[in-house]
């Protein structure tokens, strides 16, 4: 697959982050509301590379499709402050969110590890979306314990040559490039021995398969490596040293994962539901909405102290994953009030192209990978436990 | 409580075992899974046979046909066909035929019993209460208003009116259909009636047949509950992660034991119910059944909930089983009211007992 | 201690199983209401001896002082649902409990275990109220692991010799007689080498010490056995076999552990306490107590088809825990809304003699216990998992 | 959210560090434990050493003789004290204070900064509502009524009435006082009053007092929650249980994570009410207090339930010190007012603002 490139002829940005909120976030509404192309809104699914590649094409023209990336390289320079407003007033508007492996994992990846060659070569493919990312950790049976990889990679010559089977990997079928965790040191202890590889998914012996779920939909997939053969250079960082780079990189993620954001939308789903249905004026599902609305204020006062310490440069540590586990249990059980409040209606499933704003079950179904994909819940507890409390093994 | 009697011991035994003809003895959930998402997303031959074993008359008088059964041999139907994920609006029937006998509206009974008529109740107005008299009013012998959640595929709506009973048919002049995909794979419909001619029979028993669907519905969910619960027990002993089945963990262990305490109240509470209805009781027969309709509601939500958690992401993918019993306690779970609305209800019989 | 013996001289019982349910509750309502002697009623702490005494008196009189015993031993031979008519009134009334180890565990493990010698010297002596029994199974430290016992009771010629410690011995300090596991064989593996000693507590040797609890009273005592001398015959059945006896009492105990009267009481203390403060108007409240009140009830039903199973002699297995588990967590749950519904309020300590049908601390203090002794609920879990879930090691 | 002031990070290291001239370093609890259960509940002496230190015109203006700090560093010592177990009065003492100084009450305020007199708001009528104008009423410059659940010891009482404040004298003429002892060792008294003749000074900030009282009192309940939760966390690490230290069973880790996860909420949403009210942030504020104070009476009681389930037998003994904490707990969680009612006037603000 090849995408013909985006223009990315935006003038330098200037600095946002000296803007007070209110005023960036008058430019960031401005902008949405004037530019977001003729696609859905509020979609509940994912949308595939098709639909949300003039979206991908407006932000890439813009200049705003890596919002956290240093302005000379080509990002928008926004500290964790402005990329939240960023966040709220695209979910407000109900964008899609587009392909942002590259953008929000790669990226990043390549800045602190790559090479200055992989840096020159990769970035600016990922601003005029060129190259869409796709991210292979997990493999059938490995589940939460990530390490327990079974792909191998093995050094011929100029080559590495990729033997094994990824899944769960987000909206793969998309994608034209993959990185990957692989074994290339099979004597070694578990979690070394790993190395981080890029892989072309049009490479020989490469297979992608879509998982279809429940609603038919193919957001994620299975990719099949048959002794791939990838240039020797394709590997970020040193050999073996994979694992630490990908933690690193889960760890990161873990704090906008722990993002309001889709309680928030979930919640908002509640009371237009309960407003419409009669719900909103008795007195105990009232009471049920407080407490979720109040847990969703709470949940974002305690994401801001993360985002300040992030700013600050201050280092987290393992109570990252305390965010990510009441941000993901509270979108579930807002989704369950969802349920119960749309009663005999729960179960309804969405015509293609509905209005997702009253979308019982849609949220129901999209809340629940949340407690498992980025890390389990019980992982993360069990992490939570040993390096946070201090808790014997 | 009452005992069941012995004979009902015996006719649950053998409803149980010719079950088979509807639900396959081995547990295969293939022509469950063909027939979703393919309107009217059940099987009419399946229906002839319900028919053919005499189960849609299974509560009705043998005067009109019937089998004249008890609650508890039908609640043993309602949980294998729970268990079984049976697409057939088989509850439903029983709903709308046991309204059209307490109205004494004959038309339609004969053909409905032979299978030939697809009868369903349509008596709620707005999704998430009792409401069996609201949305619809009858001026000058003409239907107006509107009614939700219907099972889909009938050929003839049972409406529960302020006056009484409706029968109107699906091809009625001034009769609007909405058909809704559920995620199971089912289809309900809403509908609106537009100055629809029809003749009203009183019927005084409209509560006493919706507490008996809503009793028998539990039922149903305890049995999708429970075989959603054996198929996440038996992943949870051969699935490894970190090098042990998963079902080793005690966290998950704890949890797994919460469900079989819910399980073990709503068998509890259900049969407790049935044992009632069947002997007669009437005081707190109904606060009964409200108690029997929540707990199995909140089994069916917290089972839904822990076997998608448990299974992790093999429980996303269509080829998964655990899968589509998710789906029927999403669509089930939801039927008659909201928990909390049981709960309201349950409290005013309470102070009026007192 | 002596305790002197109450004159059991009452004409044998008619088969109260005869009759239907209402008829007995109107005799039990009838004799509790005219016989309940000047004592306190609806007491929230367990009574010592001297403040039960006449209470115990009247009903060894009566001959109702071991209401489950055969008729033909002194008993009334109460079938479970009769049984637990009988639990219903005297709650109702606010009986005290009296003193029942030696006619709840003692009595039925003599009748199954013992020797007729044993049946002949010690039954006819609780009837009577001459011994009052104490159960000595905990140890310090060992907590829910009972059979992590230390005491270890070796033979010297006719006597055995108690070296050891226990722990939490109910209403100790009331007792003249205590049943004791002691470890018999030190080699055995930990359940196996345990037995089963008859240990009178003024033998010399024989310390025991209350436990202050936060609350000034001494439910729970400790009690010291420093090489004590017991005859060689104060064994229940066979050497190293005690466990399995101590077992098989604690299961049978468990179905009445799980009887939902203390829930039922303190729903009672939460309608009162509501009604008194305004809360009964209160929607979201009534919504609350209604899912208690389900529960309640949901919890008699499953209790009745424990008890049917009893009545049947059916085998229950380590399903009974289930009752167990539900009923000590729905009392905690009854009692902390009965906090909430207090206060400012909730942190009184009722003054001795007070009125109890209030006290919502009180009730907080005594729901604890029930979740920790006699199998706490993480064991019986545990148990649960692997005996009826057949979940792996 | 605004920042912190640096002044205020300052103040707060220095308040910390003085703290300990009433709380000890070394988390002994031998003074608390004998103060309990004698009246009033808590020493004179150490109510000086408040008073020397400042502490008791924390907020209040420096004309009055107050330090003029901000809820950040009142907040603080409210953790520390509840870290400590504190008994006595401050709390009380800032909000009476707060109302005084509101009402421009002059009288009292010198001799209680002093620690001579010392005064306890009576601003309740029934124990499970927030209703600082209710149960009394003033006719003809006579108090009349009850209020409950006052800080035992006081030698003046602070009454909020719907007119304004009302300073009562411990000795007035026509004052009952009903002395009831606390589980935690503490007093706390209800009053009546019986045509006290008396004073009215108006005072249109009663809300905003009752409010920031109910803030500092979150912080207190976090600081009791939190080192309640050390201990217990302390205990499963040392205690052994089928020989491995009960800390490594899955199911209590996973439980105890739970507490950290609302620990870190709580702590969160406190700071965040803080610093909106030391900015003058007026929008939302009402709605950040009550939250602040939900989820810290929630941590009290979820740490209260597992604190003693943890520990297990030992808890139940008088020489084990989490008893002390779960006690503590238990009387400080239902100060104020039910959570639900916490939740129901969130919804009328939520509403309001919209």
């Amino acid at each position: 697959m090849t995408n013909p490139p985006f223009i990315a002829d935006h003038p330098p940005h200037p600095d946002f982050n000296a803007m007070s909120d209110d005023a960036f976030r008058a430019v960031v509404r401005d902008f949405v509301e004037n530019h977001y192309p003729d696609i859905p809104r509020f979609a509940q699914r994912r949308l595939r590379w098709p639909e949300v590649r003039p979206w991908y094409g407006v932000l890439a023209q813009k200049g705003w499709i890596a919002p956290t990336w240093p302005r000379e390289l080509g990002g928008m320079g926004l500290g964790a402050g402005k990329h939240l407003v960023l966040i709220e007033e695209f979910e407000r508007f109900g964008c899609a969110r587009v392909h942002d492996i590259g953008t929000v994992m790669l990226g990043p990846l390549l800045m602190e590890y790559g090479t200055q060659a992989q840096r020159d070569h990769y970035l600016p493919r990922i601003l005029r979306g060129e190259d869409i990312w796709a991210q292979g950790y997990s493999e059938p049976g490995a589940g939460s314990d990530l390490a327990a990889l079974r792909t191998t990679a093995e050094l011929d010559g100029d080559h590495w040559v990729i033997s094994g089977q990824k899944t769960w990997v987000t909206l793969g079928a998309d994608a034209n490039m993959a990185f990957v965790l692989a074994r290339t040191d099979k004597a070694a202890k578990k979690q070394a021995g790993i190395s981080f590889l890029l892989v072309p998914t049009d490479a020989t012996g490469v297979t992608v398969r879509p998982i279809e779920n429940l609603e038919g939909h193919a957001e994620f997939c299975e990719i099949f490596f048959d002794a791939v053969r990838i240039p020797k250079a394709n590997i970020v960082g040193e050999v073996n040293r994979g694992w630490t780079m990908a933690k690193a990189l889960l760890g990161h993620e873990r704090v906008f994962i722990g993002a309001p954001r889709l309680s928030a939308n979930a919640l908002s789903r509640l009371e237009a539901l309960a407003r419409g249905n009669g719900a909103w004026e008795d007195p105990v599902f009232r009471d049920r909405f407080a407490g979720l609305a109040m847990d969703l204020a709470d949940l974002g006062d305690l994401f801001e102290t993360y985002v300040q310490r992030l700013r600050t440069g201050a280092s987290i540590g393992a109570d990252v994953g305390i965010l990510k586990i009441f941000q993901s249990e509270l979108y579930q059980r807002i989704s369950e009030e969802l349920m119960q409040v749309a009663g005999s209606h729960a179960g309804i499933k969405l015509e293609e192209g509905g209005d997702s704003r009253f979308d019982a079950a849609g949220t129901y179904l999209a809340a629940r990978p949340t407690t498992i994909f980025g890390g389990s819940t019980e992982v993360m507890r069990n992490v939570l436990a040993r390096a946070s409390l201090n808790l014997p093994k | 409580m009452p005992q069941q009697p012995d004979d009902s011991v015996e006719n649950i035994r053998m409803l149980t075992e010719s079950a088979s003809a509807v639900v396959p003895g081995d547990g295969s959930l293939d022509r469950i899974r063909a027939a979703r998402f393919q309107h009217p997303g059940f099987s009419r031959d399946v229906w002839m046979t319900l028919a053919e074993m005499g189960w849609l008359g299974l509560r009705l008088g043998e005067e009109k046909g019937g089998l004249a059964l008890g609650v508890h041999e039908a609640m043993a139907l309602s949980r294998i066909f729970g268990a079984g994920l049976v697409p057939e609006p088989f509850l439903s029937s029983l709903f709308a035929l046991s309204l059209m006998e307490a109205a004494k509206a004959r038309n339609w009974i004969g053909s409905a019993l032979h299978g030939e008529t697809i009868v369903a109740p349509a008596w709620q107005s707005v999704p998430n209460a009792l409401d069996p008299a609201g949305g619809v009013s009858v001026k000058a012998g003409r239907l107006h208003g509107a009614k939700v959640a219907v099972a889909a595929g009938a050929d003839v709506f049972a409406v529960t009116t302020p006056e009484g009973l409706a029968l109107v048919p699906c091809d009625a002049d001034g009769l609007t259909i909405k058909r809704m995909r559920m995620h199971d794979g089912t289809f309900r419909e809403d509908l609106h009636f537009d100055a629809i001619p029809c003749e009203i029979h009183e019927c005084e028993k409209v509560q006493d047949c919706l507490y008996e669907a809503m009793l028998l519905h539990a039922g149903f969910l305890q049995g999708t509950a429970e075989r959603a619960f054996d198929i996440t027990l038996e992943y949870l002993r051969l699935r490894k992660q970190f090098d042990a089945p998963i079902g080793s963990f005690q966290a998950l262990q704890h949890r797994a034991t919460e469900i079989k305490v819910q399980l073990e109240l709503s068998r509890a509470a259900i049969d407790a119910a049935a044992s009632a209805l069947d002997g007669g009781q009437t005081e707190r027969l109904s606060m009964a059944i409200l108690r029997a309709r929540s707990r199995a509601g909140g089994l069916g939500r917290l089972v839904a909930r822990e076997a998608a958690q448990m299974h992790g992401a093999i429980g996303f993918t269509d080829e998964a089983d655990i899968g589509l019993f998710v789906r029927k306690l999403m669509v089930e779970a939801g039927q008659f009211a909201p928990e909390y609305q049981l709960r309201a209800q349950f409290m005013s019989l309470r102070e009026a007992a007192a």
